[in-house]
């Protein structure tokens, strides 16, 4: 048994292999979330009109609205997959703590679909014509957020493990609580723009991370357990 | 031993069993039987602790199943009709996940007996989206000869043997035999009478409840 | 035209032949249109050194959607008439217009910066462009994403098709658009009054890279073609195994 | 025979009430799919700052942008989870055609998705501070532009049956397609809005929807057909 | 009676069949055995016309399945290992959708009678989702019973027996001797070989293919 615990470690990052190996055979998969985010981004100009100064006036927002709401359809499979091919049912007889398998998915999620997204938000900014020294604040900003982003995605996954339409009540679950980290992830931008410190509002995300990064593996472990104990 | 004791399980608002008591004797294999919707599979998912109880206990030789989970999880293995196999992985990495999952070291001759043992040696390299039904039950079988290698003593199979033919149905029941020699303890459930034939014992779901109502 | 080629054999004695003068003739092409575009070509008394960016610009754009038209073409051959070739052809089309795509994208930016001052405006015909971008990866990705060749292109297929009936539209509707915000004049383009020096070396690049492109998809299908027919031999080889 | 033909439209209205039954066994089924419209919505307000005037400017854009994102995630399910549990291949023993069949599925699609959409489309537009005299333009656009949406949704749909991760590919194929509906959608309003005649527009749109009446039913038939030949 | 002739059929990469030939008798049941992977499944699906051929015909009576689909299925009852029900209606309005989609009518009495032939009666109010293995399987069976109905002519089944227990097997048994009586042609797939009694064929899949190779 001594063993078993002495290795969490690699057994965590055993984890993390499976899941990116499942979600990730070829960089044509990574791709393909960053495609979604420039689609969703590309839809604004067609609607607001291409005139740069109200995109200027927009592109913040707009940027971490797309990224929420990019990761939705990703989010519904992240646990669901798993449930339904009861492997999560295998998982339930491991000696390591749910908790700690819980954090390994959160972790390879944010791995696979978020840090793709951080890399390439330059370019969003550029679509939509946001200052160039606002750029790098950009980049900040989502990259504080995004791990929340993940762990709070892993825990509306788990809520919604075996319930009747899942996909379309996800959302529902998940984007109430995403309302803070847009709020402060915004705002490190606007902070900027009006020559404010935007130190408050990265404080605040990392402080969001942390909670999240504490709370969500027990959240979501409770739930899977539920779930198979269905 | 296990020991069973007023069980009390409810699935959806139906209650499947209610103060119900059994022991499963260390060592042997107990063949639950039972109609359709007896609750076999219900039974099972509790014995491995998934199905939390109303009432009741479940303990194995003093120690509650629940309350002392990683341990009596630690050596178990459970298969049910769903296989834990991801369709995106090859029959080999399936089983290298699980082994990894469990903690055990994996390596590259320990996955070739494994799948040797169920006669999949062939299709290592095949993904489980490209199984048939038989292939996919048998690449999750394989899972039964890490008991020869860890220490595992203790199965539980929901139905392990549907999609089987002949040739494995063999393989299967010489896992079993090989099992029981070192002196690991299985449920099954079955319709198949005939899944085992020696040092088995019969848990009858539904004449259990014949006597209850009589 | 097609079904004569459609023989892999024919396909593959013919090209044999063309392929190695091909490439030469198309690096010919390539370099002396390099060389007239980038020293031997007046500046644009607007732009400067800037305009010599089109020389790579235009003809890529050209191509991008020329390629796709070659791409929707050969996938209704593939759906209608099944023909195996049809796919290998489509999908080494796939890779190259999705570059010329990018490359339209990344040059057009490189201009937009000194010229516009800024990488990307949302005018009509970059829009469409990058639409376009989308429908090649679109086709690649739904090429690779099934277990099964044979799936992905009939998939990609369709969604080729679809595009073909799809992208005029989208090219109309966002032309409508356009008009109907007008943007800001500066991020208007008037086109540089092409004077015949000008015009040399950009038909020079343009023949250069048609026949760049054919040179790569020839040589894509000859590979994929060799591809498909060792798995053919490890396809024999199994079903000794399992016969 | 001539029994089972002349009752096409039996079967038809069978098959709708099947996709209903199954997708809206409660209000609350159709309820939220307006709640995640509604969420979209609000997350506009809360990355751009409360300010009325902003807001009127981009809510025309930030509804139909909303309602392309909304349907997304429940696209996927559309046809895949009858593909999974084997209903297509019953459906592919029906002796009414298979086009017949996936036109009902996307008309049911419509009922149950984007009719909830469309009836309470003015609350998006109140939410977003648009103006009233806009808000009967916008009902009728977007009621103009709902099926083409849906019909667009089946043929994605039908496009990543089986596919290897089609959740996260079905938005990049679809959102491409969608664009010209998104910009004579967005163009009826700011038609009214500059005191034009929206009518062209609405032209356009119906036009685009017959079109995919017609094609729509032909590509999801025959990629389902491909699909279930595997 | 059908005619399959040079049969080659692919799935995934591989080449499951070549030049594959057999004839299914009319009136009777043919058993189709095999090990895992031998191909069964992918036959049966390729006879009811949803697995396109690479090469050979599939003909009945000199009429192609493929070239006259619509009226080859019309008479066919296709069931395998998924079931084709939905988790979120019930039994009764399963078979219901399922009566409507075939272009049958359908009501209550009729619903009533074909559940009551596979013993699900008591279940007709059940979701799917809530039903056991053995439950959902019977679900799907019930369908069989509308042979006596309508005209039905032809059953392709796919391991219908697995998760039933043995009051429904016995119930089953019955179904496939009413239709046998009635002139219905079957094919099933299984590993049990005791499914049927009387009156079938067998085809060997492995035998087969040992004979090709030698
Ligand atoms: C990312 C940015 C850009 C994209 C995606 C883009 C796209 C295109 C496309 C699709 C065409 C082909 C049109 C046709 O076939 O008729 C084209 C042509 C052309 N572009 Fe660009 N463009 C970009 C930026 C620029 C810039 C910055 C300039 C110069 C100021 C420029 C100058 C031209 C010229 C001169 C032509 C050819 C003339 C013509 O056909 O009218 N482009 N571009
Ligand atoms: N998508 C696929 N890609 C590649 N190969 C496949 C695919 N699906 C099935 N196969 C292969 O086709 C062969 C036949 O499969 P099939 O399901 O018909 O077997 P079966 O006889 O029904 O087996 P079982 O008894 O296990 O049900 C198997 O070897 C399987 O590996
Ligand atoms: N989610 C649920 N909600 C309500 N009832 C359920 C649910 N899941 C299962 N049941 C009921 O619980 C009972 C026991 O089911 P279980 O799956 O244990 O049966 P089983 O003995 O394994 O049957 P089988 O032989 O068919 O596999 C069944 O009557 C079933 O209808
Ligand atoms: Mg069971
Ligand atoms: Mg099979």
């Amino acid at each position: 048994m001594n063993s078993v615990y002495s290795n969490w470690s690699n057994i965590f990052i055993a984890h993390v292999k499976r899941d990116i190996l499942t979600n990730s055979r070829s960089l044509i998969d990574l791709i393909s979330i960053v495609g979604f985010m420039i689609l969703i981004i590309i839809l604004f100009p067609l609607g607001l009109g291409p005139i740069k100064e109200k995109l200027n006036i927009v592109s913040n927002a707009v940027i971490w609205v797309g990224l929420i709401l990019a990761i939705i359809p990703s989010l519904e499979k992240l646990l669901q997959k798993d449930f339904e091919n009861g492997w999560l049912d295998q998982i339930a007889t491991s000696p390591i703590p749910l908790e700690i398998i819980m954090l390994s998915k959160g972790i390879s999620y944010w791995l696979i679909m978020l840090i793709p997204l951080i890399i390439t938000s330059p370019i969003f900014a550029i679509l939509l014509a946001m200052d160039l020294k606002n750029i790098p604040w950009l980049v900040i900003s989502i990259s504080a957020g995004s791990l929340a982003i993940s762990l709070i995605g892993l825990s509306g996954s788990a809520l919604i493990l075996g319930a009747r339409r899942g996909n379309i009540l996800l959302p529902i679950l998940i984007i109430p609580l995403m309302i803070p980290i847009l709020i402060f992830g915004v705002g490190v931008n606007e902070a900027i723009k009006i020559n404010a410190s935007p130190y408050g509002n990265l404080f605040l995300l990392f402080a969001f991370t942390l909670i999240y990064l504490v709370i969500s593996p027990f959240i979501s472990a409770l739930l899977v357990r539920i779930a198979i104990g269905r | 031993m296990l020991y069973l004791k007023d069980l009390t399980i409810q699935r959806g608002n139906k209650i499947v069993f209610s103060n119900f008591n059994a022991i499963i004797k260390s060592g042997s294999t107990t063949l639950i039987k039972g109609k359709n919707g007896s609750g076999k599979s219900t039974l099972l998912r509790a014995i491995a602790g998934f199905t939390p109880l109303e009432r009741g206990t479940i303990k194995r030789d003093n120690k509650d199943i629940f309350k002392n989970n990683e341990e009596w999880v630690e050596n178990l293995i459970f298969l049910d009709t769903k296989n834990g196999l991801s369709k995106d992985l090859t029959v080999a990495e399936n089983l290298n996940a699980w082994l990894t999952m469990k903690g055990w070291s994996s390596n590259k001759e320990i996955i070739k007996m494994a799948l040797k043992s169920v006669g999949m040696e062939k299709y290592a390299e095949l993904y489980i989206s490209q199984c048939s039904e038989g292939l996919k039950k048998r690449a999750a079988l394989s899972r039964l000869y890490i008991s020869f290698i860890n220490k595992v003593d203790f199965w539980i199979l929901d139905e392990p043997t549907n999609e089987l033919d002949t040739t494995s149905l063999v393989l299967f029941k010489k896992l079993v035999f090989k099992f029981l020699e070192q002196k690991g303890t299985i449920i099954i459930a079955s319709h198949d009478q005939n899944i085992i034939e020696k040092n088995f014992y019969t848990l009858d779901l539904d004449e259990l409840k014949k006597q209850r109502v009589s | 035209m097609f079904d004569w080629l459609a023989n892999p054999n024919r396909f593959k004695k013919i090209t044999n032949k063309l392929e190695p003068s091909l490439m030469a003739i198309a690096l010919l092409f390539i370099i002396f249109g390099l060389y007239f575009s980038l020293f031997d070509s007046p500046k644009d008394y607007q732009q400067g050194d800037a305009v010599r960016i089109m020389y790579v610009h235009v003809p890529s754009a050209w191509l991008a959607s020329f390629l796709y038209l070659s791409l929707a073409v050969s996938s209704i051959f593939y759906l209608v008439w099944k023909h195996p070739l049809a796919d290998l052809i489509s999908i080494s089309i796939a890779p190259i217009g999705t570059l010329f795509s990018m490359l339209t994208l990344i040059t057009g930016s490189l201009w937009g910066k000194p010229m516009w001052g800024t990488w990307w405006v949302w005018d009509a015909r970059l829009t469409s462009m990058l639409i376009l971008f989308f429908f090649y990866l679109g086709f690649i990705l739904l090429h690779n994403a099934f277990e099964r060749k044979v799936d992905g292109s009939k998939s990609a297929s369709v969604l080729a098709i679809i595009g073909i009936i799809n992208l005029p539209i989208i090219k109309f509707s966002v032309d409508w658009w356009h008009t109907l915000h007008q943007p800001s004049s500066i991020l208007r383009f008037d086109g540089p009054s092409i004077d015949n020096q000008m015009l040399l070396p950009l038909f020079l690049m343009m023949i250069g890279f048609c026949l760049f492109s054919l040179y790569i998809i020839i040589v894509n299908v000859k590979t994929k073609l060799i591809e498909k027919k060792c798995e053919a031999i490890l396809l024999k080889l199994n079903i000794k195994e399992f016969l």
